[in-house]
């Protein structure tokens, strides 16, 4: 990749190979008019034409730092997988880093540098012009107050800023809207210690979590899902060893969603929760005591809360609290978690230091909290440091402040545009027109991360390396070499990364660093850290504060960060925008979760807005009614509300950071829960959101089994057969099959052939939607918007359909999360009622496709009982049509080996016959069969918790056909006699009585 | 009822010829408001169909997973009504019904415009409309074949020969008939209807080989009649939705498409006979029988609600039981009522002599009847699809568009153009027909009466 | 930056390893406008180069063994020769002068396609070369060592591959092309 | 109208057929000339009618038309066709559907019923004007009165010269309104 061709000419050489070319043909799937062939000058050495080839590099979506391998295509980044070579997340990856790629195409990227003119509005500018003004005005500032601020940035770029400001006399910040300050204020009170601990989920034999919602946005999704889902699946081959996970909090999020066992304590107080297991733990003997000193702080602390005295104030019964105490230290590993946005409130300190202390308790601190391997997420400034940022530009005494990685114009609305506007000059290196690059004087805009070279340092112990995947799209510069540039040193943000690489590694450093390339970087693990218990533990009281708020602010709202769109920095990829949230199934809007006893006091229907006033601002959401939620609290998502950043962001629904204050609380962190007035506005909205009607009869759908009984099942047992063909009618059946099976094998179909199989293992899906947005990347799955998701367009291949589990009140304990695509049935009913033979079945047991022989009648879909085609109703494809999904350049991303379906034809889910067909394709150029494992699907692929297995169903050594054997295994509307292609593997639950101890 | 010997004498031959002749007359202003509104109707649909072709299906209301809405409801509706006019033409005809001669022609001339314009919706609600012919069976490049396993090729099967049958039939039934008023036209007209008459002159041998033809033609075209909306059921009966996947439709629909046909008769015949004075041939017994005939197929499309909803309990299939409820207390409560109530419950009132002869009422619940039985279709077709049981998941949101509305209206102007433009330019009433079942002129009788 | 300056045996070992009798000698052509297909902006003999020359088909669309694409060869793979070679007659001098000149100025030919099959259609080279051998190209692309300028020569239709598929007894299952 | 070349005049403007026209007011006058005419050993008459009269038919004495034989034959043809078309197109290309055998007979009698309908139809419709214009032949050259299609019977003879004058007679005994000759 070192020829540098310009972005026209980038897109031109695309054309090389052709065939496949349908990605970037606006027609689809309509032959193609006659093109030129632009060859390359040089061949790249590493790219076949026609062959993907995959690049190592580092996800930078959040501050997880996930490692991630780029799936290139002649020159275009088509698809990221995880880096299996990563420890972080084991070469799965979420929805926001499959949407990575969105970031890079998005066609609202900032496509040169600009700078703002005598009218205030922003014109072009060429690079060396906009170096040359900055120097000036960094050689002005200079003395007066120069700040950089960033996003969390524990990386060489970060040092190079920090470097820079240090030479120049000014500061670098580095902020995240979600900065954790409760779980280092609670490490301090507890252990005295303010870093931030990974957590061992894989080998914890009971979770307990404090509103920690670790699945979707606390700390590391990605690796908390991988080991959670090991630790909590329940596997009937091994000695059953499900941890149970209990989830403590007001609300049900993703998280929550998992749980065998939902508690809904009174808002505030899961510390004092936290502290009466601890009290029993301690006071039954149940764990190990810890040393000495440590028994005595213990006892002084503990002494207050008996169970029998805080029952009342948490809102749950004693017994239930001597329960949760004994399973958890009975379990023999038991983790408790805590600090979730959903219980960062102005105690949320006092609560993560309780839970250290249940942890200390219980004797895991050192096994399954490792301190020693620290997050870098816990070195990135607190809130505090903002709130003073903002008072020193207010003030007056920052000249000049540069913006990169990081919008808190959106995060702090109100408070940091003003405060930004006392600022002399501004300068961001935004890749969008987000809205604190829109109040910037100039914009110089940095590279994606997936065209420029750089590092990071998630956790201790692990770098992590990111390297130039393609081409640059736009007229951009890495903002390193912008830095090294102004700072006056020599050389590219290149070589400032490979000369501090050299330190490590001084001997044969080419071989080390390609090494490292390849794998993305240098994983090592961390030496634990021992802690203790902190002298003055006994101060911490975790006991809610009274509120002190306007009489008519009577409501607790929540502010949690979207699972999906995170702080919002999501919300201009319509990937994100259209994968409907985990829990709500609510998509490219926000809303307010309201329980339905408040509703009903209020009049309130799903989808009227709710007008929450609190002391620092108002915003407006739509009501989704749901039980998910405490009927005292309200709760917002974050994400939406842009007033800038893109076509697809900008004056979407509320920003839930309106609601919030810009004061830094007193340990040092943002408070997401006010106090607020909800009003009813009597305005209302048809909130898109896919979630199925009050028609769910459970018919053979999702099973759930008790603990107890899936222990008690042994290999052979069918426990859902009984939702199959009656007894007596089986005999006829099977041998009306067998003679149908007999004819069937004609032509093509003679002979031994594979039949490709998924199974899908519920207890271990969590509903994350990973797999959706895989899907959508893998298979050129056009995105609608908002207004044809209303009217039930979306093309979602692969859904996830949410099922409450309740009790008798209705009220849900958790759900099952049931990932929904085609079943590739063996008597498919969709396909005997075409009749061009669109749909068919292939003789490797596919229910095939084939786009182009489709009229569109749309026959298959009214006959497919899991309703899981889809219609292409507009044409997605057609360049700046209405309807358009890929806009330029998002059409770059298209991948080449799918065709780009046209209007009018049906589509749907072909287990990625492509990947199929390529695998077959090698395997026969090695003179080989195809193996097992060859074949990845895109969503088995990228499935954080690995609950999906694809594989071949008359291999007897197929992990698959393992699986499709396990007795919790079965299919769904068995009884249509459909035999699907697709086992699902029941879903177990850890009742709420103990099954042992 | 062979022959009406007591017919009044001024019903004789010439009579009739001339009085049917004089509707070929010079078309009146109503006349042409008329059919300027048909052609408006028709542009409305024509410029609907050129969006939904550019812009793609996606105009009108569907919704996952409501892929067959309103206009496959049309596509139903206009083939029912396409029913009536061969049974009276070809059914009645086998069981020598005298009665039938009077209106069996714009029966059939329905029939087939019925049939032009059914046809004409599964093109439209394809999604490729252009690829249209793939569905039939013709040597291609590709060496590729329709599915002969798809009720929708045998709906092709059966609507092409549906169509082609019943328009040879009108055409034959009009032969004689223009021959008649070729001799009594002149000008252009006469030389129009020279050519259409084929040289007929009502020889012997013409009428010897033209008699058992006929005859012929009827017994083909009487189960034909009875498959054709066997097989449009079958579109719903092989699928498995719950709903439409019942052994029941094909009796079912074959009655309810007779009942629709016999409202759409009274319907067009009730102007007809008042703005070309055909009273003396078309009389209000003619209305009664009509009325007995949707008494009789309204009474067995009531009792197949009954059945559907029985075998829904009866089965103990939660599927079809949900179904079924969804269907009656679901969101779309509305148009099941609508069906329930004109299709169900007003064909009791023709029990009443009174209701049946008077044509005023006829027209107003023959109108009804028109309006259920569209809403049969759609309560079969949207609210089965929107609420199938099997997935809980989806969440139908269906409701029509301007799109929906646009076409549909085409298809009344396509329709009602066809038939306008037929009834000023042939014979909308029998004329050979009409004096078969008159007493012939002998001799004797008219000695008797001098 | 790295240019491959190897030349390929048959090139330059062609006079001895083939004898004279069975040479195909590619004729100097004059009159360019009878020929069949489009006109490419440089006038690339395949008949000089594969026919005359014996380069075999797979050294400048080297991916078709082993991709399902079979790329067009890098203007730097035809330096790889030109950079030496020069040509004889005076036409083929001036067409090789384009190609160093477009090497000097860094822009690329823009070859028009000739085959192009439709965006929903997959033929994987490789599985054809591996089925056929490395010399049936000319089963789809015609004597293309005989060409003096390429031209499509046959339909390139679904009916066409399907009757080859038939012929040789090999799947014609729709999602082997049609995904 | 420019004369039409000589063989092509004979086969569309055939010379007019001699003979005499009897045209009836009544159906039973008709009958009884029909009658006295078989007895007079006339076969070769036509007799026009407004409508079909099965009187007529009797005292003619005319077999069953063979138009049957076209339907029936027609309509196994379109059987066969049908049959030919499902199962020989299935075999073609022999694709899998819904675990169901590639020819299934079952669906493929529907379309062989249509096929036998349409068939049957067609031929019967052939079949009437084949015979029609065999029968026809001597049709355009024989005399016509355009009250045939509105309330008037007739009978056209035959007859040359002196032949006429017995048939003029018969024709004006039965009653006939009007006799012409031609």
């Amino acid at each position: 990749m070192s020829n540098s061709v310009d972005r026209r000419r980038f897109l031109k050489v695309l054309g090389v190979t052709g065939a496949g070319a349908a990605a970037v043909s606006a027609c689809g799937i309509g032959p193609e008019p006659t093109e030129r062939l632009i060859p390359y000058l040089i061949q790249p050495e590493d790219q076949i034409p026609g062959t993907a080839t995959y690049y190592a590099t580092t996800c930078r979506e959040c501050a997880a730092g996930c490692g991630v391998r780029v799936r290139v295509r002649e020159g275009r980044a088509v698809k990221l997988e995880g880096n299996p070579d990563s420890p972080i997340n084991r070469g799965r990856l979420c929805a926001r880093g499959q949407a990575a790629l969105q970031g890079l195409y998005n066609p609202d990227r900032i496509a040169h540098p600009m700078v703002r003119n005598a009218r205030g509005a922003f014109e072009d500018i060429d690079w060396d012009g906009a170096i040359q003004r900055l120097a000036t005005k960094v050689r002005e500032a200079q003395g007066k107050g120069i700040v950089f601020l960033t996003g969390a940035e524990q990386s060489s770029f970060g040092d190079l800023v920090a470097e820079w400001m240090k030479q120049v006399g000014g500061r670098h910040l580095s902020y995240e809207p979600f900065g954790f300050e409760a779980l280092r204020a609670g490490n301090r009170m507890a252990f005295g210690t303010v870093t931030l601990p990974t957590y061992d989920f894989a080998n914890a034999k009971y979770i307990l979590s404090f509103g920690a919602d670790f699945l979707d946005t606390w700390l590391s999704p990605v690796e908390f899902q991988n080991g959670f889902s090991r630790a909590h699946a329940f596997d009937a081959g091994r000695p059953a060893s499900m941890s149970k996970f209990v989830y403590v909090a007001p609300r049900l999020s993703l998280t929550g969603m998992n749980a065998d066992e939902w508690i809904a304590a009174r808002p505030g107080t899961e510390g004092m929760l936290a502290l009466a297991l601890a009290q029993v733990i301690v006071t039954q003997h149940l764990a190990r005591l810890p040393a000495p000193p440590d028994t005595s702080r213990l006892s002084a602390l503990l002494a207050g809360y008996a169970p029998r005295a805080v029952a009342a104030t948490i809102g749950i019964d004693e017994a239930m609290i001597v329960r949760l105490a004994r399973e958890f230290a009975s379990s023999g590993g038991g983790l408790a978690v805590a600090g979730g946005m959903a219980t960062q409130g102005p105690n949320a300190a006092q609560i993560v230091a309780a839970v250290n202390v249940l942890n200390y308790a219980a004797g895991v601190v050192g096994t399954l909290v490792k301190f020693g391997a620290d997050l870098a997420v816990g070195s990135t400034n607190t809130f505090a440091d903002l709130a003073t940022l903002m008072a020193d530009m207010t003030a007056g005494k920052v000249a000049l402040v540069f913006v990169h990685g990081t919008n808190p114009a959106h995060s702090v609305p109100g408070a940091f545009p003003q405060a930004l506007s006392k600022v002399a000059y501004k300068v961001s290196f935004a890749s969008y027109m987000d809205e604190t690059a829109a109040a910037c004087d100039l914009i110089l805009p940095d590279h994606h991360p997936l065209e420029q070279w750089g590092d990071s340092r998630p956790r201790a112990g692990i770098t992590a390396l990111q390297q130039p995947i393609v081409q640059p799209v736009f007229d951009t510069r890495p903002t390193g070499d912008v830095v090294l540039k102004l700072s006056g040193k020599p050389g590219t943000f290149q070589d400032y990364l490979q000369a501090r690489w050299r330190t490590r590694h001084t001997t044969n450093f080419d071989q080390y660093w390609m090494e490292s390339l390849e794998k993305g970087g240098i994983y090592a693990e961390a030496p634990t850290r021992p802690v203790r218990l902190a002298v003055d533990v006994s101060r911490i009281s975790p006991a809610p504060p009274a509120p002190a708020t306007a009489a008519d602010q009577n409501q607790d709202v929540i502010v949690f960060p979207h699972s999906i769109l995170h702080d919002g920095r999501g919300a201009n990829k319509p990937w994100l925008q259209e994968l409907p949230d985990p829990v709500s199934k609510i998509a490219w809007h926000s809303w307010v979760e309201v329980h339905p006893d408040t509703a009903a006091k209020w009049g309130l229907a799903t989808g009227d807005f709710l007008l929450l006033k609190s002391s620092f601002g108002a915003q407006k959401f739509p009501a989704w009614i749901t039980r998910s939620v405490r009927a005292d609290v309200l709760a917002v998502p974050t994400g939406q509300g842009h007033t800038a950043y893109g076509r697809y962001a900008k004056d979407r629904s509320a920003n839930a950071f309106e609601l919030l204050g810009a004061q830094a609380n007193d340990y040092g962190g943002r408070t997401f829960t006010v106090r607020a007035s909800a009003t009813k506005t009597g305005d209302h909205r048809k909130i898109v959101s896919t979630e199925g009607g009050p028609r769910e009869l459970g018919l053979g759908t999702t099973e759930v089994l008790p603990l107890a009984r899936a222990k008690a099942l042994h290999p052979g047992d069918h426990p859902f057969h009984y939702e199959e063909t009656p007894e007596y009618a089986k005999d006829a059946v099977e041998w009306w099959g067998e003679r149908q099976h007999e004819k069937a094998s004609l032509g093509n179909y003679r002979g031994e052939h594979p039949r490709w199989g998924l199974a899908i293992d519920l207890a271990k899906c969590t509903g994350c939607g990973a797999c959706v947005t895989a899907c959508y990347a893998e298979n050129n799955i056009a995105t609608v918007g908002e207004e044809l998701m209303q009217r039930g367009r979306e093309m979602a291949w692969l859904r996830l359909e949410r099922y409450w589990r309740t009790d008798e009140g209705g009220s849900p304990h958790g759900a099952v999360n049931q990932p929904m695509l085609c079943q590739q049935c063996g008597n498919a009913p969709c396909e005997p009622v075409c009749p061009v033979y669109a749909a068919y079945h292939t003789p490797d047991g596919l229910n095939a496709q084939v786009y182009n022989r489709c009229v569109g009648t749309r026959y298959c879909s009214n006959n497919c009982p899991y309703k899981v085609r889809f219609f292409n109703w507009h044409n997605y494809a057609e360049r700046d049509g209405q309807y358009e999904a890929f806009p330029d350049p998002l059409s770059m991303l298209l991948n080449p080996d799918v065709t780009v379906r046209e209007k009018g034809v049906m589509e749907k889910c072909t287990f990625c016959v492509q990947r199929i067909r390529g695998a077959q394709n090698q395997a026969r150029l090695e003179n080989r069969n195809v193996r097992d494992g060859d074949i990845v699907t895109a969503c088995q692929q990228t499935c954080p918790s690995d609950a999906i297995v694809f594989g071949d169903l008359n291999g007897r050594n197929s992990r698959v056909f393992e699986l499709a054997g396990n007795p919790r295994g079965y299919h769904v509307l068995a009884g249509l006699n459909t035999k699907p292609a697709i086992t699902y593997l029941a879903r177990v639950v850890a009742e709420a009585s103990p099954s042992r101890g | 009822m062979a022959e009406q010997h007591g017919s009044p004498s001024r019903l004789t031959y010439d009579y009739v010829t001339r009085t049917i002749a004089r509707t070929l007359g010079s078309p009146s202003r109503g006349y042409f408001v008329l059919l300027g509104a048909a052609v408006a109707l028709l542009a409305i649909g024509i410029t609907t169909l050129v969006l939904l072709i550019r812009y793609g299906l996606g105009l009108a209301g569907y919704s996952h997973p409501v892929y067959w809405a309103v206009y496959i409801t049309c596509f139903v509706f206009w083939v029912g009504i396409a029913h009536s006019g061969t049974l009276i033409s070809a059914i009645l005809f086998l069981f020598r019904s005298g009665w039938r001669t009077a209106v069996y022609r714009t029966a059939e001339a329905m029939t087939v415009f019925a049939v032009m314009t059914a046809g004409l919706f599964p093109l439209i609600h394809i999604g490729r409309q252009w690829y249209f012919y793939w569905l039939i069976p013709y040597p291609n490049e590709r060496g590729l074949w329709p599915n002969f396993k798809s009720p929708l090729i045998w709906d092709e099967f059966a609507i092409g020969t549906y169509f082609t049958v019943s328009t040879v039939f009108l055409i034959m039934g009009l032969i004689p008939d223009i021959a008649a008023v070729r001799d009594l036209a002149t000008g252009w007209r006469k030389k129009l209807y020279q050519l259409c008459s084929v040289g007929w002159r009502g020889t012997n041998e013409q009428w010897r080989h033209f008699t058992r033809g006929y005859l012929y033609l009827a017994a083909l075209a009487t189960p034909l009649v009875l498959s054709v909306h066997s097989v449009v059921s079958w579109d719903f009966a092989m699928a498995i939705v719950p709903g439409w996947h019942a052994t029941l439709f094909a009796p079912y629909f074959v009655a309810g498409a007779i009942y629709s046909g016999c409202g759409m008769v009274i319907t067009l015949l009730t102007p007809i006979r008042k703005l070309f004075g055909l009273e003396e041939l078309i009389t209000v017994k003619h209305f009664e029988n009509l009325a007995k005939l949707c008494l009789l197929t309204g009474s067995i499309v009531s009792f197949s609600y009954l059945t559907e909803n029985f075998v829904a309990w009866f089965s103990g299939n939660p599927h079809e039981r949900a179904a079924f409820w969804y269907r009656a207390f679901g969101p779309y409560w509305w148009a099941s009522w609508t069906m329930n109530i004109c299709n169900g419950l007003l064909p009791w009132l023709l029990w009443s002599k009174k209701v049946r002869t008077n044509i005023t009422a006829l027209f107003v619940i023959s109108i009804f009847v028109n309006i259920g039985m569209w809403f049969e279709r759609y309560v079969i077709i949207v609210v089965s699809l929107a609420g199938e049981p099997y997935t809980t998941w989806t969440n139908a949101v269906y409701n029509p568009t301007w799109a929906d509305w646009g076409i549909m209206a085409g298809s009344f102007g396509w329709f009602f153009m066809w038939f306008l433009l037929f009834v000023k330019n042939f014979p909308a009433v029998s004329i050979s027909e009409v004096k078969e079942v008159l007493a012939p002129p002998r001799s004797t009788m008219s000695k008797v009466r001098a | 930056m790295v240019l491959i300056l190897a030349l390929p045996p048959a090139a330059l070992n062609g006079q001895q390893a083939q004898p004279a009798s069975s040479r195909y000698t590619a004729p100097v052509i004059t009159d360019t406008s009878s020929l069949k297909g489009p006109r490419q902006p440089i006038f690339f003999r395949h008949d000089v180069h594969t026919g005359q020359d014996q380069i075999p088909c797979m050294y400048c669309h080297y991916s078709a063994a082993i991709s399902s694409e079979p790329g067009i060869p890098a203007l730097q793979t035809c330096m790889g020769c030109h950079q030496l070679i020069g040509g004889g007659p005076p036409s083929h001098q001036a067409e090789i002068k384009k190609v160093r000149d477009a090497w000097r100025e860094r822009k690329a030919p823009e070859w028009i396609r000739i085959h192009a099959l439709p965006g929903f259609v997959r033929f994987p080279h490789m599985r054809h070369i591996k089925a056929l051998g490395t010399q049936a190209c000319v089963t789809c692309h015609g004597d293309v060592q005989k060409m003096a300028q390429v031209s499509q020569v046959s339909t390139l239709r679904m009916g066409w591959c399907v009757r080859c598929h038939v012929k040789n007894n090999v799947t014609r299952d729709c999602s082997v092309c049609h995904y | 109208m420019m004369p039409l070349p000589k063989p092509l005049q004979e086969i569309f403007h055939p010379p007019p057929t001699p003979g005499v026209l009897g045209v009836f007011q009544y159906l039973d006058a008709t009958l009884d000339a029909i009658k006295k005419l078989r007895a007079a050993g006339h076969t070769d008459f036509t007799v026009y009618s407004p409508i079909p009269r099965h009187e007529i038919e009797d005292v003619l004495g005319q077999p069953v038309s063979p138009v049957r034989m076209f339907t029936l034959i027609g309509g196994i043809a379109g059987c066969a066709v049908g049959a030919w078309l499902t199962l020989w197109m299935s075999y073609d290309w022999p694709i899998v559907l819904g675990g169901k055998p590639v020819g299934s007979v079952p669906p493929y009698v529907v379309i062989m019923f249509e096929m036998t309908i349409l068939f049957g139809a067609l031929s019967t419709i052939l079949g009437i004007l084949f015979n029609a214009a065999f029968a026809a032949r001597r049709l355009g050259t024989i005399q016509y009165d355009a009250r045939f299609t509105n309330d008037r019977f007739g009978i056209f003879v035959p007859a040359e010269g002196a032949k006429s004058a017995p048939v003029e007679k018969v024709l004006r005994d039965a009653g006939a309104e009007e006799v012409r000759r031609g």
